[in-house]
């Protein structure tokens, strides 16, 4: 039985911020856009963290329905599997925008485009070892943002037909298990030019590996704009190059106001928005505003 | 663990007294604390819960709570039994995705709903069955039997769905996750009904008492005639086939296939078994306080959210109230010694 | 005389490393008890165990009543009316007295369930038979070992069974318990039935036997009826060479008192108890299951706290709130049972001969364990109690009963305690190395030790003792000197009957 | 477990040189095959690495293997200390975590290196002790006391580091993660170091023989004067320190203080030490063996990569061959028998 909207047609009161993993910085910072908006907006901003767990996340849609938000944004762990979930909150009477990862049954979805991010950086990669060579790919979780990254490195290799992929693995996004795949796949392939990394943790941690095994010569990429990734790039010698950077705090205050929109009744000229990354490499460095 | 059997052991007799008569003064009671202390935490949780978090007791969220619970408590039933014979799975949660695919699958590929479900909690059994087969035939430990399992699990999970998740905008077991009967949500209800068979099963049935008798000594139970390893593997199967019908709810209430669900669910399970007394070393304990130990931390989780805890704090506070649960519960142990 | 019931011919079997027994030959009629006699280690379990299903024979064949049979599961025994008493309770603790006397075999109502009631009827019944009051919704491990045992007792004789094997029935029960089981196996004996009945305690088999098979070292010795064979014979079957003068002991004029103890209790069923121990004493405490002796020993040695009272050692008060507290003044506590209490079963007999909380620090510096002073010290117990053994590295679990006995012995004297207290010393040990562990508490006490005897036995609690103390309902009840101490008067105060009984 | 338990005490004592020499009749291949039994495994599987992986056995590869497997093998070796004496440490992983942030925590507040570093082990080895006072006076069981921990200490990771992981680029003890002694990685040294220090406490030290007695009869030990609850609070402070140990090492390698570091991974601790063949049932193992496990693990991660097997087939291969090398290890009971 579906909650009665209470304050129908007034304002926003309380925001719902759902998002996958508060630990990767990435959301933080999306954490951060979203509360400084809301604050100008005079709302409160409740946020939880789906610690990579649907199961969790369905928990705290229920809760959130009981506490009678007004707009959630959500980042769900899996774009498909939210989707009854979010008719429950929608339901509820609760404006339902999804951020970064699309969620279905969602009003409307704001993401970065995740297939031109790995357009992007593969691109650098491939013309800084001189379109021909051997590179690796450090994957991810089986999640939509992370499989359109490769999609889009892949997309762009049909153009480098003397590209050659010696070793495809996963790396679970962080810089831990980065560290270890890296280091055993440069191992077992010593002779290559270049590393494609889903994520900028994931090509730091790549980084570490190259530079304990002793590989010089190396090129590697990822897709984020971190923080720690902009501090690696001011490094001139690191062999970290590049990294396609998306915009947390962007994709959060105009998920927001999409949301705010849709709240007060107004139609979206765009209920599917893209947001376009943008390659930050030691050249651009300086004109990168970052995620701060 | 060592202290604690200890203390079990040296449990009072209330009367021993045939040969020599009864000693003056040995304390004849507690048997209300031993059932009840953990009940007493419930309430107690309950009681504050309904004090500190906005809404808790709303007719909503009560369901909600025990729905939230419902998979945890699915999987804590069977490994209730898994424990009392002395075992551990730790494989249910990987087994949980697997099975939730599965019924998917069958879906997609044109079977009918009641076959899907069926067929989810077969695939659990059977690879309960092959986890039970090598714990009791080869005598493998079922820790890193369990372990492997859980592994490859996973892996099969993976594998089955290509790591992508298998999405059924139509699925047609999808009551099963969101449905209602009289008021009350599926999952809640199916829930109540595997406690109320395994309870059943375990109090009158012969095969209850023989799981019994298993975790209480192995050598009795075998040389009083009890196939002690095919009690075993059917306890196994048992435990497989609620991670199977745990799958087939995940399934049904997010509608598609996650080869991602259930990770770290079988630390979960265990939790909710030990926070309802029952002891690792087999033999004691029953299904009845598994359910409270799952309410205990589904009420945990539900409060924690509705206060608005911050994720780190909850975290933090749920490991302490583990803890603190059970030392409230041994309490009575501590008045014997 | 009757035809074979039972038969075995040349029936052997082997674990990987040891032969247990090398084509021995035994035969059982029905309405005969015949016993079976031997070292620790001799293949007695071993042989009943195979008639329980629980082994099958290398070679060698089982007949009953002419015809051989092949017994590969416990169930089978059962169902050729074969029921077994093993020597370790083999009964679920967390069970019921009814859901134990039931298992395998629960009744059930037509619908398949449980019959509760049904159970409940029988399992009195079953208990009504061998007697003794046990409530039979008891939990089992409530109950005191010997309760249990009259448990796994009544269980057997439910069975109806044809042939009752007994595996050293009495090793946990007193002499009242032990009295109602004789009179039980004489009955079933009228009924029939044949009886395969192992002991250590040569009274036992005296009184019951028709017959007596010896073992040795897994060989058949010989079988003889009772009535030709006396005491020392069969002794001699069984060691290989005549064993004189069991107890050999002779009172000495004691010294000071070592230990007092003042009204000490454990503020429930326990004490208060006045108990003086003096140096070169070997004092016996006597009483019936259950009156309380092993708390009795435990309160003094710190394993159970004291609530009233006080304990003086040399003179001095002093309180034992662990066992280490009593290790360190003096006190050494062997427990009744050795394979729960007292041995480390996968650690070497080096490991537990130094295992203690004073031993340790004595072979350690800094916490450094010395191998040379553990050698030998472990030599010299190993040597002193003639521990037989392979090598000091030999697993304590491979040894017999009576050379565990012997390490747990070892253990204790390697610290050279001023009291020790001895719980049980002799249950489930062979007539040889039973007169070896009387022979070391008699040079203990001549070296000055006050020792204090907890025994079930009667004839081995007389045959030790300088004087007897009895306990009953958690108190002395008498305190007899040697020459007063018979069983006749034990037993009197152990039960209460007798008049001056405090 | 129940069966297994069995076959585990009619086993020999795993302690080393404890043996006797053979009775009579005794093959002496049994004892051989009791002892190396899991080391022909890992040989097996080391020989099978090399011909199915490019450059397995090169010189880099093979320190490789050691430091990737050096942080497990350490989490194994505390925990193989914690289990002989019938416990478990769940927890391990997250005091890493915890254990990991505070020393970087302390580099980036000013402090030098070596503060830092024993700063990060000392923090683990409190925790260790929290852990271990609450199950040995309180009698608490150890697998629930130490579930809190985890959950509790993960909660403390992300409340230290604002749940982000905090990035330290200078970080003073970074050769603790990268550095070389004579040619070997300084984790491989320290992993050594641990297995050489623990090997000896077990072997040569009073300490070790409490440990064992406890784990193989707690209620001997109490009887036999051994400080039986001051002895296991301080197993959990060694499996704590190791925790610290393996954290410092972590963060010294990822330059950084991770907040998920560590997440599963005392599972991969537990089964390299039952791997080895130490018994959950306590009393019987040792730390050789549980190197052995652990490096059984680690060259079954390495060469699945090495050979570039996709990740779904790596995570069967993987789980099946744990349950593959426990049965191996068990042929031994089979002969027995
Ligand atoms: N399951 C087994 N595995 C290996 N050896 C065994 C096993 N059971 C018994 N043995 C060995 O077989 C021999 C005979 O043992 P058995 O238990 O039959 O002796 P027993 O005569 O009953 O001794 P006791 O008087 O001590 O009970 C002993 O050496 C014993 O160690
Ligand atoms: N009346 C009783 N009620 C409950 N438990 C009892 C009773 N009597 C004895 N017990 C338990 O049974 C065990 C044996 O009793 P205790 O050791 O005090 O007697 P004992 O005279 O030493 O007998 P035993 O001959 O068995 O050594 C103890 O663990 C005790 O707790
Ligand atoms: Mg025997
Ligand atoms: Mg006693």
């Amino acid at each position: 039985s579906p909650v009665e909207n209470t304050d129908d047609g007034g304002e926003i009161e309380t925001i719902g911020l759902m998002v996958q993993d508060l630990s990767n910085p990435f959301f933080s910072a999306m954490q951060a856009g979203v509360e400084n908006a809301a604050e100008d907006m005079g709302a409160e901003v409740v946020t939880e963290d789906g610690r990579q767990d649907l199961g969790a996340q369905n928990e705290q849609i229920d809760a959130f329905i009981q506490q009678q938000i007004d707009v959630l944004l959500i980042n769900p762990v899996d774009s498909e599997g939210i989707g009854p979930a979010v008719q429950r909150a929608l339901d509820a009477g609760i404006t339902v925008v999804a951020v970064d990862v699309t969620a279905k049954n969602a009003e409307a979805f704001i993401t970065s485009d995740n297939v031109q991010a790995g357009r992007l950086a593969c691109e650098h990669l491939f013309e800084s070892i001189g379109g021909e060579g051997r590179i690796l790919i450090i994957d991810g979780t089986p999640i939509s943002s992370v499989q359109d990254r490769v999609q889009g490195c892949e997309e762009v290799m049909k153009d480098y037909p003397d590209i050659k992929v010696a070793g495809h693995q996963h790396g679970d996004n962080n810089r831990e298990e980065a560290l270890t795949v890296a280091t055993d796949m440069l191992t077992a392939n010593s002779d290559v030019d270049g590393i494609f990394a889903i994520n900028d943790p994931t090509a730091l941690g790549a980084n570490l590996a190259a530079e304990q095994t002793g590989t010089e010569d190396l090129v590697i990429v990822g897709v984020d704009g971190s923080p720690a990734a902009e501090k690696e790039l001011g490094n001139s010698d690191s062999m970290f190059q590049a990294t396609a950077a998306q915009a947390p705090k962007q994709l959060g205050v105009q998920g927001l106001d999409m949301a705010t929109k849709l709240f007060n009744g107004e139609q979206l000229e765009d209920k599917k928005r893209l947001v376009e990354t943008e390659l930050i490499t030691r050249d651009n460095l300086d004109e990168y505003e970052g995620w701060e | 663990m060592t202290e604690t059997s200890r203390a079990d052991e040296s449990a009072p007799a209330a009367d021993a007294g045939a040969i020599a008569p009864p000693r003056a003064g040995r304390p004849r009671f507690a048997s209300l604390w031993d059932r009840y202390g953990i009940l007493g935490v419930l309430v107690l949780m309950i009681v504050l819960m309904a004090v500190l978090a906005p809404n808790f007791l709303s007719f909503d969220n009560v369901f909600n709570v025990a729905r939230a619970a419902s998979i945890n408590a699915i999987l804590a039933a069977g490994m209730t039994l898994v424990i009392l014979t002395r075992g551990i799975d730790l494989s249910v949660g990987s087994n949980l995705a697997v099975c939730g695919i599965v019924s998917v699958l069958l879906w997609t590929s044109g079977m009918p709903a009641a076959v899907c479900i069926l067929g989810g909690i077969a695939v659990g059994a059977l690879f309960g069955l092959l986890s039970g087969a090598l714990i009791a035939y080869l005598a493998l430990p079922a820790f890193i039997v369990t372990l492997g399992g859980l592994t490859y699990l996973r892996g099969t999970a993976y594998l089955l769905t290509d790591g992508q998740p298998l999405i059924a905008d139509d699925l047609g077991f999808r009551l099963m996750g969101s449905g209602f009967v009289a008021g009350v949500p599926v999952p809640v209800v199916l829930m109540l009904a595997v406690f109320a068979v395994l309870w059943f099963v375990l109090r009158h049935t012969r095969f209850g008492t023989q799981i019994y008798a298993i975790g209480g000594n192995p050598e009795a139970a075998r040389l009083a005639g009890i196939k002690v390893k095919w009690t075993i593997v059917r306890v196994y199967v048992i435990a497989g086939a609620c991670a199977g019908l745990a799958g087939v709810i995940f399934s049904a209430r997010v509608m598609s296939g996650q080869p991602t669900a259930g990770e770290t669910y079988e630390l979960d399970a265990i939790a909710a078994v030990v926070l309802g007394g029952t002891s690792l070393m087999g033999g004691i304990g029953n299904v009845q306080r598994t359910l409270i130990g799952a309410m205990i931390m589904g009420v945990l989780s539900n409060g924690l959210l509705l206060m608005n805890v911050p994720y780190f704090y909850q975290l933090i506070i749920k490991g302490a109230v583990i803890v603190l649960a059970v030392a409230i519960d041994s309490l009575k142990n501590w008045k014997r010694a | 005389m009757s035809a074979s019931l039972l038969r075995m011919t040349g029936v052997s079997k082997a674990f990987p490393g040891v032969q247990a027994l090398t084509g021995v030959e035994f035969d059982l009629h029905a309405g005969e008890v015949h016993a079976l006699m031997g070292e620790n280690g001799a293949g007695k379990s071993t042989l009943i165990k195979m008639l329980a299903g629980v082994h099958t024979p290398d070679s060698g064949s089982i007949e009953i009543d002419g015809h051989p049979v092949s017994i590969t599961t416990p169930q089978r025994a059962v169902d050729l009316g074969i029921a077994v008493i093993h020597q370790e309770l083999n009964l679920a603790p967390n069970l019921t007295v009814a859901q134990n006397l039931a298992l395998g075999r629960e009744p059930r109502t037509r619908l398949g369930m449980l019959d509760r009631k049904r159970i409940q009827r029988e399992a009195a019944a079953k208990l009504d038979r061998v007697g003794g009051g046990i409530d039979p919704d008891a939990v089992l491990g409530t109950l005191s070992v010997g309760m249990q045992q009259v448990v796994e007792i009544a269980r057997a004789v439910a069975q109806n069974a044809r042939v009752l094997v007994l595996d050293e029935p009495t090793a946990a029960l007193s002499e009242t318990e032990a009295q109602r089981l004789f009179s039980l196996v004489e009955e079933m004996r009228g009924q029939g039935m044949g009886l395969l009945y192992i002991s250590h305690r040569m009274e036992e088999v005296y009184r019951l036997a028709d017959r007596i098979t010896v073992f040795r070292d897994g060989h058949w010795v010989g079988t003889s009826p009772r009535a030709e064979l006396e005491p020392e014979d069969i002794v001699a079957r069984m060691v290989g060479r005549t064993l004189t003068d069991l107890y050999a002991h002779e009172q000495q004029e004691p010294g000071e008192a070592v230990l007092e103890a003042e009204g000490i209790g454990d503020g429930a069923g326990i004490g208060p108890l006045d108990l003086t121990l003096r140096a070169g004493e070997i004092v016996g405490l006597g009483g019936l299951i259950g009156a309380g002796r092993t708390e009795a020993a435990q309160l003094i040695f710190g394993a159970e706290r004291i609530r009233t009272g006080r304990l003086r050692i040399g003179g001095r008060t002093v309180e034992h709130r662990s066992p280490l507290d009593a290790i360190r003044n003096g006190v050494g506590y062997v427990p009744e049972s050795r394979k729960e209490q007292a041995l480390f079963l996968e650690m070497s007999i080096r490991d537990n001969v130094v295992t203690t909380g004073v031993g340790l620090d004595q072979v350690s510096d800094y916490g450094v364990l010395r191998g040379g002073r553990i050698s030998q010290r472990v030599a010299a117990q190993v040597d002193a109690l003639r521990v037989r053994c392979s090598s000091a590295l030999q697993r304590v679990a491979e040894l017999s009963g009576g050379n565990q006995q012997k390490v747990v012995l070892g253990r204790w004297l390697a610290i050279a305690p001023r009291v020790l207290l001895l719980d049980e010393p002799t249950r489930g040990v062979d007539i040889g190395a039973k007169q070896e562990i009387y022979r070391i508490i008699d040079r203990l006490a001549r070296d000055g030790v006050a020792v204090l005897i907890i025994s079930s036995d009667l004839p081995e609690l007389l045959g030790v003792s300088d004087r007897v103390l009895v306990m009953r309902n958690g108190s002395i009840a008498a305190e007899l000197t040697r020459e007063e101490a018979t069983e006749e008067t034990v037993m009197l105060h152990a039960t209460g009957v007798a008049a001056g009984s405090r």
